[in-house]
C-alpha cells in the first residue's frame, strides 16, 4: 500500500508544471482564470501546443500517434494544466470518439480522424441526446435511410456542447425500427459542413451560448462513415460511455476552483474587522469541501488502479462523476456565497475578449455567479446523477 | 387564529394574478430584461390601476392603506409571475420610510408614489458592509444650511431609475437619512444589471449637496428607520420566494406528469416522487414563515421582530434552495436552458437568498436575539414573552391602516 | 389572517400551567425530565389527575365524556404538559381505539369501553404491524377464526408499544383469504388477560424494554368484540391512522428537548473559556433546528385551520409527521454531540425509580444519548417517512 | 502508487476474519458486554496466538513488528466483527508510546502486551478537555525521588482492566507522561460500561505516589507523543469504521434483497437504491481516506499528519453517520432492536464519531491547519509541499519495522 506517486511521476510533474509556464499564453491563462468566454481558437491554440509535445491524447495506443500513458500520468497533466489555467483538452475527440474509431472503425477512418484529432485540425462534438431521448437513450428517433453509397439522415440532437465550433459530429441514428429500441441503432461520423444541418443555438440559464441543437434536413452521409457494422451503434456507443473516467471527477478543475474559493474569501471583509475566510462558519464549509476533495483523490487514485489491475473499467466511475459533480457544484455555491450582495450582478459584456472596461463588485467575483447557474448541469450531462446512482444500484449493489 | 384572507386580499389576489398571467408572460419579461431599466412604464401604470402601488401609504398622504398581509399576498403573485418592476422597493421599502418619518413636505411625494409617477430607492448598502445595516462609511457633513454627502452605495435596488432616493450616511450624532432627487450634481449613478433582470446600480457621492429639510425625522435616527425597512423588505422577499416556489413546483409537477423516459412519466419514479415530497415539504415550510415574518412586522418589541424576521429570511433561503436546485435537476437538460421558466425561478430564488442578507447572515442575527432569552424558564419558539403575544400594530408602521 | 391564540386560548394556557404546576408530582415529573424509566403507575396517575379535570380526552364528543375541544385547545394542553415534564397521554386509548369506537362501535362497545380509557383503569395498546408486515399492513396473516360467538385468534404481533403493561389490544386480523389482501381484515378488541396471549419483550437498540411482540395461541374472542362489520376492518384501520394528527409533529415534546439541548449546551465547557453554545459551528445548529421548530409550530397551527374548515383531515398529517420526526432527531442528535466523549456513557441501572447512587458524567447527560438511539424509531413509527412521502407524493402532488 | 496488500497482510486478514466469524457472534459479543470488563480472556489469548498483539511493537522489544496497513488490516477486521476488546488502546496506542519514549526498564513490559500478559490503557482525557490535548489540569509535584500525582481522568478506555496506566499531568516544564500499575494505592478506578459494550473508567488521583522512573521519555516531553498516539487512534478507528460500515452495508444489502413489501423485494424500490448508493459512495469515500490517514502517520511534517488525520476522522465520522442512520431506517423496526447486528454496528458507528475528536472537533483541527498555507501559490491537497511528499517513515514511529 502507498498512496504516492513514484519519484518518476513526480518528476513528470515538474515538467508538466515547467512546460505550461513557458508555453501557456498569459492572454489565454487570463480568460481562464477570470471566468471569461474562451472562443474557438483558445482552445485550439492550445491544443496545438500540447501536441508539440504529444500530449493532446497522450494515453493512446503509440500506433495511433499516443504514448500509451497510464491513467495515473495523464491525471498530473491534466491537473497541472487545470491548476495553471489552461484551457481544458474538450473530450469529445480524443476521449469519446477516438477509442471508438480505434476499436471499431476501419483502416481509412483511422488514418483520416486520428491524426486530425491531435493536430486540432478537427473539433469534434456529441449527437447523442434528443430532445425525447435524454436518460433513456434507446429511444432516440433521429433517423437514416440508406441510398445506396449515402444515409440520408433526418432528425434533430440537443445539447449538442459547443457544436457552434464544431467540423465533425459523431452521431447516433435509427437505421432500423425491428427489435428492442437498442437494435437499430447506428453510429455515424458526419461533417458539419453538410448540406441540411443546421445548428440552432440553445441559450442556457447563465446567458451564455455553449450549447445547441443540432437539426439534420436530408443530410447526406457517406456509408463509408459509418462505425462498425450498420444497427450495431449500441454497442459503440456504450463502450463510449464506458470511457471518460478520470477527467470525470473534474479533480483539476475543482483544485482550481478551490484555491479561488480561498483567495475570494480572503479578500472578502466580513465585517468585524475579519476577513470571510476567518469566519467559523464560512471557514468550515471550505474545509468540508477541501476534505472532500482530498477523499475524492484518493479514489481517483484507487479506481485508476483497479482499472490497471484488473484491466478494464469498471462500474466505479460512477461514484466519482457523483461524488465530482457534487464536489464541483458546492465550490460553486461557496464561492457565490462569498459574494454576499454582489453574486446579484451580471455582466455580460465584461465577459468578451474585446471588453477594456474595469467590471464591477469586487475583483475576483467576474463569472462567479453564471458558474454556479452553469454548473447545474454537471449533475445532469454525462449521466445524470440519477442515472449514476441507478448504474451503483445495479452494477455495485446487485439491486 | 385564522389563515383565511380577507375578501378584498383575496380580490386584490385574483385581479393582480389575473392581470400578470395575460400580460407578464416570460417573453415580455425577457424584453424588460432586455431593456436593462427594470421597469416596463405600461405594467408599472397598471400597477397604479390595480392599486398596489398605494398599498403600503394610507388614504390620507394619497394611497390606498393596506396591513402586511395586503402585502404578502401582492409579494406572493410578483413572486409567481416573476416580476422584476421595483415593486418591493418604492411602493413597500422607501414608501414605509417617508410614511413612519418623512416631513409633510416630503410625504407630499407619496401621492405620486401611489400613482405610478415617483420611484423611490433606498441608497443605504455600501462596498463593504455585506448587508450589516450600521456599517454607513457615507458621510454627511453639514456647510451652513445644507448637507453635503460623500461615499459609496453599493447594489442600489432600482438605483439609477428611482427619480428620489433614500440616502443613508453618517453624521455627528449617528446614521442620517436623506430624500434626494434622482438627477443630483455630484452623484454618479450606474446602471448594472443582476442575473434576474432587475437593474442595479452604484451610486458615488461626490460632494453632493442638498438642503437641511433633505433630512428624514431626526438627525441621527436613521438606524431604527432602515431597519424597520428592512424587515419590511425580508418579509416582502420571503412572500415572493413562496410565490416563485408554488409556480416552480407546479411546473416541475407539470413536467413529471408529462415527460417520459424507458416508457413512462418520469413522475412515477420513487426516487423522484420523495424528492419532490420533500420540495413539497420545504414549499410549505417556507410558506409558514412567510406568514409569520408579515405577522411579526407590526411587534412592539424589536428583539421579537429580529428574530422572527431573521429565522424566516434564514428558513425561506434554504427552502428556496432546495426547491430551485431540484427543481433545475429534475428538469434535466431543460432545467438548464434559458427558453422555459423553470431557470428563471432558480435564478430569482437564488438570488432571494443574497438579497437584504443571506442565511448565514440571518442565522447570525437569530443565534444573537436568541442568546438573551436563555434562561427563560419556559421557552416558547414563536412567542417570546406574554407581554409580546399580541401584535399589536403599531400606529406609525406602514402596516398601520389610519385611514380605515 | 391572525397568528395568534385568542385571548380565551392564552387564559386557557395559564390555566393549564397552573394546574399542572399544582398537581403534576414532582417525583413523576424529575423521571421525565431526567430521562428515568416510567413505570405503568406513573403514566397512569397522571392520567387520572387529569381526569379530574376532564382532560384525558377533551376532544371527544360531550356524549362520550369528552368536551368538544379544537385541536389548537388539545395543542395547548399537550405542549403545556410537556413543557411541564409530565408523561404524555399515550395515543392508543384515546386517540386511536376510541374514535374507530366511537364511529363504528356498537352501544355496549362504547359504554364499557370509553369511560374505562377516561379513567386509566384500561391500558390499551395496538396490534397492527406483524413480522411480516410493516409498511405493507394489508398483508398482515394473524387469523381468526369463527366458531359461533367466538373467534379463534391464532398468529404474531410485533413492535407493540408497551404491550407488557397493557388490558386490552386492538387487533386487525385475518377472517378470510377472499379478495383482495385488504378485504378479509376485522377488527377486534381483546382482552390481553386472555388465556393463550403471550408477550414476548423486544430489547431495543437503546437496552430498554419499550416494544414486544404478542404472540396468539387459540386465544378465544367474543364475536361481541368486534368492531364493526366482519371483513370491513380495513375500513376502521384507515379511519385510524387518519387520526393522530396535532401529536406527531411532536411538538410541545420538541419545545422541552430543544429547551433541554440549551441548557446543556450552556453548561458544558468548549475549551477556550467559552460554554459550547457560543462556539459559532453549535450555536448555528442549535439555532437552525429552533427556526425548524418555529416554522413546524406554524405549519402545526395551519393544518388544524384547513382541518376545522373542510371538516376533514387532510394528507397535510403527513408533512407534520415527516418533519416532526425529523426535529426530533436533529435534537436529540445536538443533544447528544453536546456531550461530547461523555456521549458513550451507558448507565442502564440509573434510569431506575429505585437507584439512589449518582450518574457519572455532565449532571444532564443522563438518558441522553440512549434517547438518541431509541428516537431512530421516530422515522420508523406510524408510517415510516417513506410511507409518508409516499402518501404526499399521491394525495398532495396526485403523482 | 500501490493499493494492494502485502501476502502477509492479506493472510493476517483472512486469519483474523476466519477467527472473528467463528468465535465472535453476535451472542459471544453480548455475553462480554454483559460482563462488563470489556475483554474475554479467551479471546485476547487467541489474539495473541495469531500474533495481532504484537503488531506494533518491533521483533527486539518482543514483538513482531509491523506498519500502518498492517494495524489498518485488523483495526478493519476488527470493526466488522464489531469487537469490543480494547486491541488499539493496548497493541496501538499505549505499546506505541513505549516503543517510542519507553526507558528500556519500561519496555520490558511489551513482550507482555504481546503475549497478551499486559493489557495497557492510556489516562488522559479529563472531564472537561472534550478532546483537546493540551487540557491536562491533573498535576504531578516532585516529592524527593517520587511524583505525587491529583487529578481526575474521564473515560478512559480500559482503564478499570488494564494492568498498567499510562497517565498524563502537568509538571514545571509541562505535561509529562508516567507509567502507573493498575492496581495503585491512592487512586481510584471506577468502570464505566460504554453504549458500545466496551468498558470505559474514571480516574481520580489522590495523592498517587509514582517513582522518579515511572517517567515516559522527558518531563515535559509528553504532549507530542500523547499526540502521536492520538493519531494513531485515529488512524485506527477510521479502519474500524471502515470494516463496521462494510460489514453494515452488506447486512442491509442482503436485507433489501429478501425483505418483500407490496409483493416486491425492498430492494427494488428507486428510492431505497438511490440511498443505498449515496451509502456506498460515502463508506468508499471513508475507506479512501482511512487509507490516507495511515499513509501520512509515519510523515514527518506534524502540520501535514494533523491535517490528513483530521480530514480522515472528520469524513469517516460523517460517512458512520450517515451509514449508520440509513442502515436503521431501511431495516425499518428490525433496525431499532437490539436482536440484529444492525443496531449495534449503528451504535459503534455513532461512539467512534465521540472517540478521540468528533466531526465538529476535527473540522476546526483542520481548518487551524490549513490556514497557514493559504497564500502558497499551487494548492493541492494531498501533498501539501514537495518536500513533505514522500512518505517516509520515521524510524522513531511504532510504524517503522526494524525487526525487519
Amino acid at each position: 500500500m502507498d498512496l504516492n506517486f513514484s519519484a518518476e511521476e513526480e518528476r513528470f510533474r515538474s515538467e508538466v508544471r515547467a512546460f505550461v509556464a513557458a508555453k501557456l499564453p498569459a492572454a489565454i491563462r487570463d480568460k481562464v482564470l477570470g471566468h471569461k468566454r474562451l472562443e474557438r481558437e483558445d482552445f485550439l491554440t492550445w491544443v496545438r501546443i500540447l501536441n508539440t509535445r504529444g500530449w493532446v491524447a497522450p494515453s493512446w495506443p503509440r500506433r495511433f500517434g499516443g504514448q500509451e500513458w497510464d491513467p495515473a500520468r495523464q491525471l498530473i497533466l491534466e491537473e497541472e494544466c487545470a491548476l495553471a489555467g489552461a484551457p481544458p483538452v474538450l473530450s469529445f475527440g480524443p476521449r469519446m470518439v477516438a477509442p471508438v474509431i480505434m476499436t471499431f472503425g476501419n483502416q481509412a477512418q483511422q488514418e483520416y480522424f486520428l491524426p486530425r484529432i491531435l493536430n486540432g485540425e478537427h473539433w469534434w462534438c456529441q449527437g447523442y441526446s434528443e430532445p425525447g431521448a435524454g436518460s433513456d437513450l434507446a429511444s432516440l428517433k433521429t433517423r437514416a435511410e440508406r441510398r445506396g453509397d449515402t444515409y440520408v439522415v433526418n432528425g434533430q440532437k440537443t445539447w449538442t456542447t459547443l457544436a457552434q465550433y464544431a467540423d465533425w459530429i459523431f452521431c447516433l441514428v435509427r437505421t432500423s425500427q425491428e427489435g428492442r429500441p437498442q437494435a437499430g441503432i447506428s453510429f455515424l461520423l458526419i461533417d458539419m459542413k453538410s448540406p441540411g444541418i443546421t445548428v440552432r443555438p440553445i441559450v442556457m440559464l447563465d446567458g451564455e451560448h455553449e450549447i445547441n441543437e443540432v437539426w439534420f434536413d436530408n443530410v447526406e452521409v457517406p456509408v463509408a462513415n459509418r462505425i462498425g457494422e450498420e444497427n450495431a451503434g449500441w454497442t459503440y456507443a456504450k463502450f463510449l460511455l464506458g470511457h471518460e473516467r478520470v477527467s470525470n471527477a473534474a479533480l483539476g478543475p475543482s483544485k482550481r476552483a478551490l484555491r479561488e474559493l480561498k483567495a475570494i474569501a480572503a479578500a472578502t471583509p466580513s465585517g468585524g474587522g475579519r476577513p470571510l475566510i476567518e469566519v467559523p462558519r464560512f471557514r468550515d464549509r471550505i474545509a468540508e469541501v477541501e476534505i472532500d476533495l482530498m477523499a475524492l483523490e484518493v479514489m481517483v487514485l484507487r479506481v485508476i488502479a483497479m482499472d490497471r489491475e484488473r484491466h478494464t473499467p469498471g462500474p466505479e466511475a460512477s461514484l466519482l462523476k457523483l461524488q465530482g459533480s457534487q464536489i464541483q457544484q458546492a465550490i460553486s455555491a461557496l464561492a457565490m456565497e462569498a459574494l454576499g450582495p454582489y453574486a446579484a450582478l451580471h455582466q455580460p459584456l465584461a465577459l468578451s475578449a474585446g471588453w477594456t472596461g474595469s467590471s464591477a463588485g469586487p475583483p475576483l467575483g467576474l463569472g462567479i455567479t453564471g458558474r454556479y447557474f452553469n454548473y447545474r448541469k454537471v449533475s445532469i450531462y454525462a449521466g445524470s446523477n440519477e442515472i449514476q446512482r441507478n448504474i451503483i444500484a445495479r452494477h455495485m449493489l446487485g439491486l | 387564529m385564522d389563515f383565511t384572507f380577507t375578501e378584498e386580499q383575496v380580490q386584490i389576489r385574483d385581479s393582480l394574478r389575473r392581470f400578470l398571467t395575460e400580460t407578464y408572460t416570460l417573453d415580455r419579461r425577457r424584453a424588460i430584461a432586455r431593456a436593462g431599466t427594470g421597469c416596463d412604464p405600461e405594467i408599472w401604470r397598471q400597477f397604479a390601476e390595480l392599486g398596489i402601488l398605494g398599498l403600503g401609504i394610507p388614504q390620507p398622504l394619497g394611497g390606498i392603506g393596506g396591513d402586511a398581509f395586503d402585502a404578502l399576498v401582492v409579494m406572493e403573485e410578483l413572486g409567481r409571475a416573476l416580476v422584476i418592476e421595483p415593486y418591493l422597493s418604492t411602493a413597500l421599502v422607501c414608501a414605509g420610510i417617508l410614511v413612519r418619518a418623512g416631513s409633510p413636505a416630503q410625504q407630499q411625494l407619496l401621492a405620486g408614489v401611489a400613482t405610478g409617477e415617483n420611484r423611490l430607492a433606498l441608497a443605504h448598502d455600501e462596498p463593504d458592509s455585506r448587508w450589516r445595516l450600521d456599517a454607513v462609511a457615507t458621510r454627511a457633513t453639514r456647510k451652513g444650511a445644507s448637507w453635503v454627502l460623500n461615499g459609496r452605495k453599493a447594489m442600489v435596488p432600482d438605483g439609477a431609475g428611482a427619480d428620489h432616493l433614500v440616502i443613508s450616511a453618517r453624521t455627528e450624532s449617528g446614521v442620517s437619512l436623506f430624500l434626494v432627487p434622482g438627477a443630483s450634481e455630484h452623484m454618479t449613478r450606474t446602471a448594472l444589471m443582476s442575473h434576474d433582470g432587475s437593474s442595479v446600480a452604484e451610486i458615488t457621492l461626490e460632494g453632493l449637496r442638498v438642503p437641511a429639510d433633505a433630512l428624514i425625522g431626526v438627525e441621527g435616527g436613521g438606524l431604527p428607520l432602515v431597519e424597520a425597512a428592512s424587515h419590511v423588505a425580508v418579509a416582502g422577499l420571503c412572500s415572493e420566494a413562496v410565490g416563485a416556489m408554488d409556480a416552480l413546483l407546479a411546473l416541475t409537477l407539470a413536467y413529471v406528469k408529462t415527460r417520459r423516459q424507458f416508457g413512462v412519466p418520469i413522475g412515477s419514479f420513487q426516487a423522484l416522487q420523495h424528492r419532490m415530497a420533500d420540495m413539497l415539504l420545504h414549499a410549505e415550510l417556507a410558506r409558514s414563515m412567510s406568514y409569520l415574518a408579515s405577522a411579526k412586522l407590526g411587534v412592539r418589541s424589536v428583539g421579537e421582530r429580529r428574530r422572527a424576521i431573521s429565522a424566516a429570511k434564514f428558513l425561506v433561503g434554504r427552502s428556496a434552495r432546495l426547491v430551485g436546485q431540484e427543481a433545475v435537476q429534475i428538469h434535466g437538460g431543460m432545467g438548464v436552458s434559458e427558453e422555459l421558466a423553470t431557470s428563471h425561478y432558480f435564478k430569482r430564488l437564488t438570488l432571494i437568498n443574497a438579497s437584504f442578507g443571506d442565511m448565514d447572515h440571518h442565522l447570525e442575527q437569530f443565534a444573537a436575539a436568541t442568546t438573551a432569552e436563555l434562561h427563560s424558564a419556559a421557552l416558547t419558539t414563536i412567542h417570546s414573552t406574554p407581554a409580546t403575544r399580541r401584535s399589536v400594530p403599531d400606529s406609525r408602521s406602514p402596516q398601520a391602516r389610519p385611514g380605515r
